[in-house]
């Protein structure tokens, strides 16, 4: 079977400094992987690659076979890769059921003719895409705010509105960026019961997270950075029992490595 | 010296801290460790006066400073250097410490040019590099000067966030041997939060262990060590 | 939906009230810069790019249909829809440095295109009469039909008023509104949605031009007359103040404020003196404390009405 | 021929160093607080007419009116933070270009009410009369012109780098949160930048009101001119703002004598179209440490 994601060789350096170096690792439909590591092993810059808001200097990404070198962010986006972000980015302005249909922006076809004279098809897919925006945020819990705005939305209630807003281009991968953080625990609780039921249905999806407990009983497998080099992949047992990580965390003779 | 009692804090819709009680005494190393997201750099922020908390106190010398801004926390013996070092990048080495004075630096025998020679003595590197403008400063440099302005405004009590934060293995363990020096010399205490937990242990006195907001463990290094409360912290359970 | 509606009606009904010449010249007006603060909109309010050489558009829009009409003898029907092709293709020109140019770069250049623009407009004297300004275009004419009287052209500019914002009404509600609200509130976060903000910052600023070279070519043939000088800063500002007070990034915010910002000033002739000072904390007071504009006072009016029901 | 070059670099130079006082004052609030402010203009504008009102109307000695008038006008920008730019901070750019343009405009209309439509005039120092040397007319007051802008951007460069003060204006510009954590009060920094920054305006105004006339617009041509030398020279640089203030008076100056005189004010708006367009970080950018 093929990866449905392989990423291979990705190196990224800003200025003098070497934020990743080397890093591959693949992805099959339906695996949930943790992606862990101290601050600053380039985690967050390694969805910033993926996602294709920076450019790596060298490596290659290949989602379903094909390859997303040199694509724009939304045309990854439309190639079947939504992510989330560290720190919540809502469109303040727009209403909840908006948001979602925003994320579903690559999908939708009409013109501006079309939208203008409101022709049969703009009317089909506007409904289509408003139903399937509900379904997102039922999904998610959040089918009672449907015309709310997002100024109405707890903390925790925004990150599931960035996942369902996420889903709506039907992606095949899923990047999630600390979706734990400022979450209470029933409401992470939620949030891995959501991810379980996606991963039901042949998604992949990709994590950060420090809430150690969060990732260890959800995740399929983890792989483990510091200094922007892999430097542990398996699964949870394997990555907790694993020296180089214990000591990328704890500090260590792993260090010496370096 | 300094005391953090009952302390919450957060941004905007969500809660950062709750409920963070502890204290460092005078010329004590306390680190405070913890995975990232833990919430250690908003408990300095929240200690420094950069975020107001929601709730609790912060006691220095048992005065309350709670309330003050952080302008005025560092005349009151309290100086934060923060994550990222922040060097002002468009002065020099010697520019960066001039902004650093305070009152203290001049009330404190041989002024200003007593406190520039324990910077050189600590770190010669930033002698040499004197006339640099800040942004040209690699980032062990950087480390150095962000404690050496600290020093400068000769404080009681220095708050110090991930000085290993993008440092090389070597270049953050001699760092972390100046600031033992700089307690052995001058007795100033040190709030240490860090994620390499090994470095901290090496010259904590006492250790507090954050997780999701909370302290979770608190303890002697070397018991804390042995019970693996700070593996769980950081790898779970 | 409700409030477009009264406002139609009171629009359509609006002749029958009107007393003179002067005052029917002051609704023209209004009516042109609903169109022109319309479009402005679209960009400023909807996609969130500060421009400050919209008035240039304006005035090759006004230019363009005088210059076909008069000099070259086509229908005006010809050199509106002249008008609008190329301010069109301007808009999508000044797209193209926008896309890399950001905040405060973006407004400084516009700023300065609009001046060149303005400038050049006057320099070119054997096309555009320069300084003098171009007399003498005629009233506008559709298929043998000459508006010629007031109320006429009244309702001319009417029609072209209601289609506009008709267009923007649908436009809000399809993939294209929420693109451009979306760049607006987070322009990593829309690209990265999918949302391809390259081309609709070309479609959003394309789109603002048509609207500025239509009115511009509305313009040119109701007042008759056109010169370098109307162009200026001064107008660009009165824009700029007409979307923030009346509401930025809603369909009827520029409509209310294109109309109040062009009947005040007319009310208050009496403090003639007084009223720019006046105008200017207005605009202050205005971005200070009513940051969405009136049409965001009224919507959180309502809101607060409906709220306890 | 050599004449003809000498006498427009003059004029261009002594252009050059109005637009350099105009745009330094307006690069101080960009790096101390990060406000472009449109407003700007009015306070050259008022410089000049206050300048006027002490000189011509109260009969003051020049030097005296010069010295009265930027205290005055820092006074203005002490005003100004207090009313209008404390209520800013933090908020969009919008927002901000569109509350000081309100201001602006306000300040424009007061202006007409208070000094009348009419354009005034201001003596200048040394008489008109002009001096000639080698087939060049040079007037004092565009010496003076150069003389003092030389002496105070000397002085302010020691100023920004010897003393305390300054240091500390520089580092609250840089990084406002380790300023804070240094102990520095930055709104009281940022307030020193507002006033610096109208002590120059006014400074700009009362200088170049000999040279032209006191108009109410006369301020608002120089803020874009400002606006020229500033994308020029780099945004929120304030060497930039000097040479590109100088670039700009020497290009126009040059442009207006060479190629025609009428497109003269389209010189400094082609800049910056060209600038932008070519490189968007101006031609003298500051060096921008890297956030790591």
């Amino acid at each position: 079977m093929t990866a449905l994601l392989a990423v291979s060789g990705i190196r990224k350096v800003f200025g003098g400094l070497t934020a990743l170096d080397g890093v591959s690792f693949s992805l099959a439909a339906g695996q949930i992987l943790g992606l862990v590591g101290p601050n600053g092993s380039g985690k967050s810059t390694l969805l910033n690659v993926l996602s294709g808001i920076y450019t790596p200097e060298a490596g290659e990404v290949h989602l379903a076979g094909q390859s997303l070198r040199g694509r724009a962010p939304h045309q990854i986006a439309t190639a079947g890769l939504a992510r989330s972000f560290q720190n919540q980015q809502l469109f303040a302005g727009l209403s909840v059921v908006e948001n979602v249909l925003v994320g579903r922006a690559c999908r939708l076809r009409a013109g501006v003719l079309a939208s203008i004279f409101a022709t049969p098809r703009f009317r089909r897919e506007e409904a289509a895409a408003r139903q399937q925006a509900e379904d997102l945020l039922a999904l998610v819990g959040l089918g009672w705010a449907v015309g709310a705005s997002v100024q109405r939305l707890s903390y925790g209630q925004r990150r599931l509105l960035e996942i369902a807003r996420a889903l709506a281009s039907d992606p095949k991968v899923l990047l999630l960026d600390e979706p734990c953080a400022g979450l209470s625990q029933s409401e992470a609780n939620d949030l891995a019961h959501v991810i379980t039921r996606l991963k039901v249905n042949g998604l992949a999806v990709i994590v950060i997270e420090h809430n150690m407990r969060f990732v260890m009983g959800l995740v399929d497998r983890i792989v483990a950075l510091n200094f922007g080099q892999k430097i542990g992949e398996g699964t949870p047992a394997e990555i907790r029992a694993n020296p180089a990580v214990v000591a990328a965390y704890l500090g260590g003779s792993g260090h010496a490595a370096h | 010296m300094l005391r953090i009692d009952g302390l919450c804090a957060g941004y905007d819709a969500s809660d950062v801290l709750h409920n963070i009680s502890l204290t460092v005494a005078a010329g004590q190393i306390v680190a405070v460790l913890g995975a990232n997201g833990a919430g250690k750099t908003t408990l300095m922020h929240a200690a420094s006066g950069l975020l107001r908390p929601r709730a609790g106190a912060v006691l220095l010398d048992g005065a309350p400073i709670t309330d003050l801004p952080a302008e005025r926390i560092v005349a009151r013996g309290l100086s934060h250097v923060p994550q990222g070092r922040r060097i002002f990048p468009g002065l020099t080495v010697q520019e960066n410490l001039m902004v650093a004075r305070t009152a203290a630096t001049y009330r404190a025998p041989g002024g200003f040019a007593a406190a520039l020679a324990e910077v050189r003595d600590l770190f010669p590197r930033l002698a040499e590099r004197r006339d640099q403008l800040g942004w040209s400063l690699s980032g062990g440099e950087q480390q150095m000067l962000a404690v050496a302005r600290a020093l400068v405004a000769r404080p009681k009590l220095i708050l110090l966030d991930e000085p290993s934060l993008g440092l090389a293995p070597l270049v953050f363990e001699a760092m972390f041997t100046a600031i033992a020096s700089i307690r052995a010399r001058s007795g100033i205490g040190f709030l240490i939060v860090e994620q390499n937990a090994e470095q901290a242990l090496r010259i904590a006195d006492y250790v507090y262990v954050m997780e999701l907001g909370r302290i979770v463990a608190a303890g002697l290094p070397a018991d804390l060590a042995q019970d693996k409360a700070i593996e769980r912290a950081y790898l779970g359970a | 939906m409700r409030i477009g509606a009264g406002l139609l009606l009171l629009a359509v009904l609006l002749p029958l009230f009107i007393g003179n010449n002067y005052q029917l010249g002051i609704a023209h007006q209004a009516l042109i810069l609903i169109l022109l603060a319309s479009g402005y909109n679209l960009l400023l309010g909807f996609t969130g790019l500060v421009s400050f050489g919209h008035i240039a558009l304006f005035a090759i829009g006004a230019y363009t249909s005088a210059i076909l009409v008069v000099s070259y003898g086509l229908p005006f029907a010809v050199g509106l829809l002249a008008a609008a092709l190329l301010t069109g293709v301007a808009g999508v020109l000044i797209a193209i440095p926008a896309l890399r140019i950001k905040g405060h770069y973006l407004t400084l250049l516009t700023l300065a295109l609009g001046e060149v623009i303005r400038l050049a407009i006057r320099g070119m004297e054997s096309l555009t009469h320069g300084a003098a300004g171009f007399t003498g275009i005629p009233r506008p004419s559709v298929l043998g039909f000459t508006f010629r009287s007031g109320t006429e052209l009244y309702y001319l500019l009417l029609a072209c008023v209601v289609l506009g914002v008709l267009f923007i009404a649908r436009l809000e509600r399809s993939r294209f509104g929420r693109a451009f609200k979306a760049i607006r509130d987070g322009e990593t976060a829309a690209e990265v949605c999918g949302v391809d903000t390259a081309a609709m910052k070309v479609l959003a600023f394309g789109l603002s031009a048509v609207f500025a070279g239509v009115a511009g070519g509305l313009y040119a043939h109701t007042m008759r007359f056109i010169s370098p000088e109307f162009f200026s800063l001064s107008l660009t500002i009165t824009l700029l103040a007409m979307v923030l007070i009346g509401g930025r990034g809603t369909v009827l915010g520029p409509v209310v404020g294109a109309v109040l910002l062009t009947v005040l000033p007319e009310w208050l002739r009496f403090v003639k003196d007084y009223y720019l000072i006046v105008f200017g904390l207005a605009i202050w007071a205005c971005t200070m404390f009513l940051p969405q504009g009136l049409m965001g006072l009224a919507a959180s009016v309502v809101a607060r009405v409906r709220r306890p029901a | 021929m050599l004449q003809t070059l000498l006498q427009v670099a003059l004029t261009g130079a002594t252009m050059g160093c109005i637009y350099a006082l105009v745009a330094l004052g307006f690069t101080l609030t960009i790096a101390a607080a990060g406000v472009v402010n449109f407003a700007y203009s009015e306070w050259v504008t008022y410089g000049a007419y206050i300048g006027v009102t002490l000189v011509a109307v109260l009969g003051l000695p020049l030097w005296l009116g010069l010295l009265l008038t930027v205290m005055l006008c820092a006074v203005l920008g002490y005003g100004f933070q207090l009313v209008v730019f404390a209520p800013l901070e933090g908020k969009h750019f919008l927002t901000t270009v569109s509350a000081t343009i309100g201001v602006a405009l306000a300040m424009q209309a007061a202006a007409t009410l208070i000094w009348g439509p009419y354009a005034l005039t201001l003596p200048t120092f040394f008489g008109s009369g002009s001096l000639t040397i080698g087939g060049v007319a040079l007037f004092p007051h565009s010496l003076l012109i150069v003389g003092m802008t030389v002496v105070l951007i000397a002085a302010m460069q020691l100023a920004l780098t010897r003393t305390d003060i300054g240091l500390r204006l520089q580092a609250a510009a840089q990084d406002p949160v380790a300023a804070r954590l240094m102990g520095i009060p930055i709104r009281r920094m940022r307030t020193l930048a507002y006033c610096l920054s109208a002590a120059l305006a006014g400074l700009a105004g009362f200088m170049v009101a000999p040279l032209f006339v006191v108009t109410t617009t006369m301020g608002f041509g120089l803020m874009l001119k400002g606006f020229a030398a500033t994308i020029v020279g780099g945004w929120g640089s304030l060497k930039g703002a000097v040479l590109g203030g100088l670039a700009v008076g020497l290009i126009e100056a040059f442009g207006a004598a060479y190629l025609s005189s009428e497109y003269k004010d389209s010189i400094a708006f082609a800049m910056i179209v060209v600038v932008l367009l070519l490189r968007p970080s101006g031609l003298f950018p500051e060096r921008i440490a890297e956030k790591f």
